[in-house]
């Protein structure tokens, strides 16, 4: 029987993978799958305290989620695209053009 | 059935209609489709104001004075004004003068405008001076009145540099708002302290206030706040009506053309500081010492500007001093608490005076341009028509007999002498009683210069010199007939009741001053027989100066000369209007430029202001300079931001609880 | 040490080791192919939890079709290895420090919030799939229909940013 | 340890069920690839394998030695050695992985346990088998790519692109049967489909989900990347597509892998559409006799295979595997006929394997008679075509149902 505690720790070791991936990396996919990774932890945050307060609206509000992530996976990719059009490069720390 | 509730509007709107349209399409238009626009819309406000009139007497006496609100304009809180019209008969009176006199000098500007360029702009002008000035008249509150004051300065400042081309016009322009610009700021100053007293600017409401208040002392250093009141109103006036010591700017306005300068410079807006006056009565009324002032000022203004008139050589000029000079009676009449006379004059001095202008202009249209009367002389036969009416408005205004104008400058002379609140009543009618002699001097010396002796034009002038076109001599007609039978509705009592006539105007009047006329105490008892020895001396002053003036111009010439010889000093002195513009120029422009020059311009606006302002944006760019290295436009950094952020918050859920 | 202990730790750790090697890998696929790992195994910790739908559902459009489009999207631009550069000194001093401890910081307050007697019982299915859908078709059907509209303003967004030429 | 076995034996029936399935799935596709030559040669009027064994029915067992001893090669620049050997065991993974959870007849009792002809029978196996098919794209993706060569990356990129949009026709036509079922077990679905439809036709979901099978089988097929939709390999384009670089045991797996996906799609229509293990028959005692159909076909087959033994010239050695596979048929056959129990136990997988070899047949007979799409036409037809038509067949399922309700 495991403690539901330890769910929500693997969450948190997960989503604070996700935060330092998206610190260290410098490729923009890589970076949007850290978002997806931080995402998922989030996840199974929910699922997690649904199990344990036997709430379904846990679940919901993943279906939510996972519908938004898709939306959001389908518009960033396309920006990427364009970006690497544009500029030639995956590395963010080239695309600065928010500076100027 | 006329009713005016919607016949008053219609007076003041049909000329903003004629002038809106002038203003747009006009430009397209033929002289025709002008004239019909311009004029006509005159016309049918006349005619509005005639039936408004006829209405008018058909209302029951306790719906008089009629009010009428048509909507709220402004309002703030305590501070309400009401779009509405105040008809009672001063501004009945007023309204008919408007529009009668400026549908007549519509009609003479057909004529006279022919040749000029601008011709629709003058009638867009013309037609919207004509709204303003009715909005004056019309107004049922302080507010609404100042809109149609500020309407007709604009209007004025338009027509005066008509001809904007000439540097001197547009000058003269400038000058004449500049200077209303001080009595305004007066008029305002009154304004704010009429709704502080009362805490409305509503005639009623303010009127009602006034007379249940206790008349105040004449003494002015115990006066109170309705001596303040009066006396910033009288500084509008001062401005306005061309008083002591703003009159400046009245004979520079001659710069415009003639029908402006008798209808606006001569026949109503420069009376609308008389009306005002007249209109606001009850609060001068329980002011003494204002009134007084009014008076003193008014005779002053009536005797200087008389003494200039006497040597200038500019025919418009000569009328504009003696317009000044002849708006000083009206303030006389006033200040003596005579407002009936003041008015009366007013009415009178309208019709007269406009005539006179016509009249100038007719003949320097006759004279194709030419203002100097010393080039003038023996114009008599050419020009009969114009001769003929000048003639009847100079006698008008010297006060002959049975003109117009004897009856009311004589009115204002008696109640002056008569008049219980003046202390010095004596000594200002006597001013005003060599002022009337110089009157009559200098305009039959203008008379004279003009019209007779031996021709001193040049002869290809001779060959221009014809009769002016039927639209001019017309007006100039109807007018001379008013100018005589003008003065008929106010016969004075003491002659009036031998011929059974009594005193139309005053008794029409009545109403409108009776509140003022309750406070006045009763003039000392004067016999009849005492006012027409009064007005016998009068009359025999004013053939004085005619004579006066004929041995000077018509027997021997020389003489005017040699006696300006002899005086040369003084003559200079008045030759050159006492060189109040030189005066005023070192003493106020000069001083006023170099402050806006050196510390309002340089000081402070460059220094401050500028220094504000830009100073201001040099902060904002070194901040600006400052956060941009956080605005790295790095994604990792904003990220590791965001982290921080983050980690902050959790922090304080961890540990910030207690 | 029942069955459930044994999936949890094995795909748990699967989990962390999936997501350590997303940040650790240099090649774009490399860490799409863990994150996919990621997700399976975080499904079959779903299915331990009685999630049975949103197991199914996190397959089929997380790694059946997001990553799909990120694998595609890695593909169709020949993304190699990811350079090495160093121009944001904030992260660098900042960041990992901040990031650990922010990581250290959950890891704590959730251990500290939920103490481990409360279990995971093997048995409880919460997430039936026809309760999950009369919830979403009932009570959650606005932001349901409104999470459709979201969808389509995405696809509207994706071919407008792709097309070439507009 | 034995104890602990004895006193699970759900494990122990689960490996065996495994290994048995294992064993005849493998089996299978090796024959279906013999079935399918066989059934296109026939169709373009050849004979098509025949020198290995008779009717070449020793052909696959030659073909998987042959793809054994072919040597292994690995390009030399691949882009990840790892990803380029993990993409085909990807492939026969999931593949195999599907068919977990596909019934292939009713439960029964054994050993005193009750289970049935399926491995796991899980409440959301329809979303399972979805998502694992939705998987399989990775292997094509990451072979493509890791080969790193522009015909496999071409025909990656095309043949994900095609999996990715078909498998929503796909999805959104089965949700009309869910519609009907109300549920997700694949096995409850076929117990749905029991029974008689206006007491004739049996009630399988073919008949009110008709425009949802067309969906169906049409993107099954484009999902298996075969003709008319195998754009991916189209030899003339692409050489072989994403497994070009492929050779020997790698290769076969990918070729495993797609007739798996054949053999899952044959799996799902079945059940989905057709009654799965169900008989097309009623139960009413008039039918009775249907029940010995088994029976009959073994034996019908068998004599066939005797037939055969005296119509075709064969070496001794064939004659003589024929005819004892012959024998055996008959005996199958008597067998069957002789032991009720083992009769019944047969009827389910009876029919089951009937209807799937129904549909392999029809998907040879496709590819041996359709010309192969174009890209574009191939993304406007599943896009512009399938996808409405599957929602447009939602919509109208789901108002029947309401109005039924009331």
């Amino acid at each position: 029987m495991v403690p539901v505690s330890y769910y929500l720790v693997l969450s948190a070791v997960l989503f604070g993978l996700g935060v330092i991936g998206f610190l260290v990396k410098r490729n923009i996919i890589t970076i949007f799958m850290c978002i997806e990774l931080m995402l998922n932890a989030v996840n199974l945050a929910f699922v997690a305290f649904a199990h344990a307060w036997e709430a379904l609206s846990g679940h919901i509000y993943v279906f939510f989620v996972i519908v938004i992530a898709a939306a959001e996976a389908a518009v960033g990719l396309a920006i990427i695209i364009v970006i690497f059009r544009n500029r030639g490069s995956l590395n963010v720390e080239r695309i600065n053009f928010l500076k100027w | 059935m006329l009713d005016l509730v919607w016949l008053l509007p219609l007076v003041p709107l049909l000329p903003l209609a004629g002038a809106a349209l002038l203003g747009l399409r006009g430009r397209q238009w033929s002289r025709g489709e002008v004239n019909l626009v311009g004029v006509g819309s005159a016309g049918l406000s006349f005619g509005a104001a005639i039936a408004a009139a006829v209405t008018f007497f058909q209302l029951p006496l306790t719906e008089i004075p009629w009010k009428f609100d048509y909507f709220t304009w402004l309002e703030a809180g305590r501070f309400q004004v009401q779009a509405s019209f105040y008809l009672d008969q001063l501004s009945l009176l007023m309204m008919l003068v408007v529009t009668g006199v400026g549908f007549l000098i519509h009609v003479y500007s057909i004529g006279y405008m022919h040749h000029e360029g601008g011709y629709y702009r003058f009638f867009a002008y013309l037609n919207l001076f004509m709204f303003f000035m009715l909005l004056l008249v019309l107004a049922g509150n302080y507010v609404l009145l100042f809109v149609g004051w500020e309407g007709v300065g604009l209007c004025s400042y338009l027509l005066i540099g008509f001809y904007f081309l000439r540097e001197s016009a547009s000058n003269a322009g400038k000058k004449a708002f500049i200077v209303n610009r001080i009595g305004d700021f007066g008029f305002t100053l009154a304004l704010l302290l009429i709704f502080w007293t009362f805490g409305s600017l509503e005639y009623t409401n303010v009127f009602a206030g006034a007379s249940v208040m206790p008349a105040e002392p004449g003494d002015w250093s115990q006066a109170g706040v309705l001596t303040a009141i009066s006396l910033l109103l009288f500084t509008g006036a001062i401005g306005k009506s061309a008083q002591l010591p703003l009159y400046v700017w009245l004979p520079d306005a001659m710069e415009g053309p003639t029908p402006v300068s008798a209808l606006i410079h001569a026949a109503t807006m420069v009376a609308a500081g008389v009306y005002m006056v007249a209109r606001s009565n009850i609060l001068f009324a329980h002011a003494p010492f204002a009134l007084a002032t009014v008076a003193v000022i008014g005779c002053l203004t009536a005797y200087f500007p008389a003494t200039i008139a006497l040597v200038q050589n500019d025919i418009k000029r000569v009328l504009a001093y003696s317009t000044v000079s002849q708006l000083g009676y009206m303030f006389l009449g006033l200040g003596a608490g005579a407002f009936a006379a003041g008015i009366f004059h007013l009415m009178t001095h309208a019709f007269f005076k406009a005539l006179l202008f016509l009249g100038a202009g007719s003949v320097i249209h006759a004279m194709n341009g030419q203002q100097d009367i010393r080039k003038m002389g023996g114009l008599w036969p050419k020009i009969r028509a114009t001769a003929a009416t000048f003639w009847i408005a100079a006698l008008a205004i010297a006060g002959a007999p049975l003109f117009s104008g004897f009856f009311s400058k004589d009115e204002i002379l008696w109640q002056t002498f008569t008049s219980p609140t003046l202390r010095i009543g004596k000594l200002l009618w006597l001013l005003g009683l060599i002022a009337a002699t110089m009157t009559a001097f200098y305009m039959f010396r203008l008379v004279f210069l003009t019209f007779h002796g031996e021709g001193r034009y040049t002869p290809e002038t001779a060959k221009h010199i014809h009769e002016s076109p039927r639209t001019m001599t017309r007006p100039l007609i109807v007018l001379a007939l008013l100018s005589v039978v003008g003065g008929w509705v106010g016969i004075p009592a003491a002659l009036g009741e031998r011929v059974h006539i009594p005193n139309y105007l005053e008794h029409f009047l009545e109403p409108v001053f009776a509140g003022a006329n309750q406070l006045r105490p009763a003039a000392m008892p004067h016999a009849h027989s005492e006012e027409l020895g009064f007005m016998g001396l009068t009359t025999l002053l004013a053939l004085a100066g005619f004579a006066v003036a004929y041995s000077f111009y018509i027997r021997n010439p020389e003489l005017a000369n040699q006696l300006a010889h002899t005086f040369r000093a003084l003559y200079q002195v008045l030759v050159n209007k006492y060189y109040v513009d030189e005066i005023y120029h070192a003493v106020i422009v000069r001083p006023m430029h170099w402050l806006s020059d050196r510390v309002f311009w340089q000081a402070f606006d460059v220094g401050i202001v500028d220094g504000a302002v830009n100073g201001a944006a040099a902060r904002a760019q070194e901040m600006g300079a400052w956060l941009r290295r956080w605005q790295s436009g790095n994604t990792r950094s904003y990220g590791t931001w965001v982290a921080l952020g983050a980690l902050a918050a959790l922090t304080y859920f961890l540990f910030g609880q207690p | 040490m029942g069955a459930d202990v044994i999936l949890f730790f094995f795909f748990g750790g699967l989990a962390v080791l999936g997501a350590l090697s997303l940040v650790i890998q240099r090649h774009p696929i490399h860490s799409a192919l863990s994150l996919i790992l990621v997700m399976a195994s975080l499904a079959v910790l779903y299915l331990l939890l009685g999630a049975e739908f949103i197991a199914a559902i996190q397959i089929i459009v997380y790694a059946g079709a997001i990553m799909v489009l990120f694998v595609f999207v890695i593909m169709l631009l020949n993304a190699g290895e990811e350079e090495q550069t160093n121009l944001s000194r904030v992260t660098r001093y900042i960041g990992l420090p901040v990031a650990t401890a922010l990581l250290a910081e959950m890891g704590w307050l959730l251990y500290r919030a939920w103490p481990g007697d409360v279990g995971v019982v093997p048995d409880r299915l919460v997430g039936r799939t026809s309760a999950v859908g009369h919830m979403l078709f009932k009570e959650y059907v606005l932001p349901f229909e409104l999470t459709s509209v979201v969808i389509l303003i995405a696809i509207i967004g994706a071919i407008v940013l792709a097309k070439k030429e507009l | 340890m034995t104890d602990w076995i004895a006193n699970h034996p759900e494990l122990v029936i689960a490996v065996v069920k495994i290994a048995l399935l294992l064993f005849i799935f493998l089996t299978a596709i090796a024959y279906v690839v013999w079935f399918e030559r066989k059934v296109i040669a026939h169709i373009q009027a050849r004979w098509g394998p025949y020198r290995v064994g008779p009717h070449g029915l020793l052909q696959p067992l030659a073909d998987g030695v042959k793809f054994l001893f072919k040597e292994d090669i690995i390009p030399a620049n691949v882009n990840s050695r790892f990803l380029f050997l993990l993409a085909p065991f990807l492939a026969v993974t999931l593949a195999l992985l599907a068919v977990a959870v596909i019934p292939f007849g009713p439960e029964f009792e054994i050993f005193g346990t009750t289970t049935g002809f399926y491995i796991a029978d899980i409440n959301i196996a329809l979303l399972f088998v979805l998502g694992v098919t939705s998987l399989t794209v990775y292997s094509v993706a990451l072979a493509g790519w890791s080969s790193n060569s522009k015909y496999p990356l071409l025909g990656a990129l095309r043949s994900t692109a095609q999996m990715v949009s078909y498998e929503l026709a796909l999805t959104l036509s089965v949700i009309g049967v869910l519609l009907l079922a109300g549920s997700l077990s694949l096995r409850e679905i076929v117990e749905q489909q029991s029974g008689r439809l206006w007491g004739v036709l049996p009630n399988w979901y073919i008949f009110p989900q008709f425009v949802a099978f067309i969906c169906f089988f049409i993107s099954s097929i484009a999902e298996t990347n075969r003709a008319p939709f195998d754009l991916a390999e189209a030899e003339t384009e692409l050489v072989a597509g994403f497994h070009t670089e492929y050779s020997s045991m790698k290769f076969a797996m990918f070729f495993l892998a797609e007739y798996a996906h054949i053999f899952t799609a044959s799996f799902l229509a079945t059940v989905l559409f057709f009654g799965g293990w169900q008989s097309p028959f009623p139960e009413t005692p008039f039918w009775q006799w249907t029940l010995y159909l088994p029976a009959a076909a073994a034996a019908l087959l068998g004599l066939y295979f005797l037939l055969d033994t005296f119509r075709h010239p064969h070496s001794t050695l064939h004659r003589g595997l024929i005819t004892l596979v012959g024998i055996a048929l008959l005996g199958v056959g008597a067998g069957l006929a002789l032991v009720p129990p083992v009769l019944l136990l047969v009827q389910g997988p009876f029919w089951f394997v009937l209807k799937t070899v129904a549909f392999l047949f029809v998907f040879v007979w496709i590819r041996a008679t359709l010309p192969r799409f174009r890209y574009d036409q191939l993304m406007a037809f599943g896009w512009k075509f399938l996808l409405p038509l599957a929602v447009l067949n939602i919509i109208a399922t789901s108002l029947l149902l309401v109005w039924q309700a009331n």
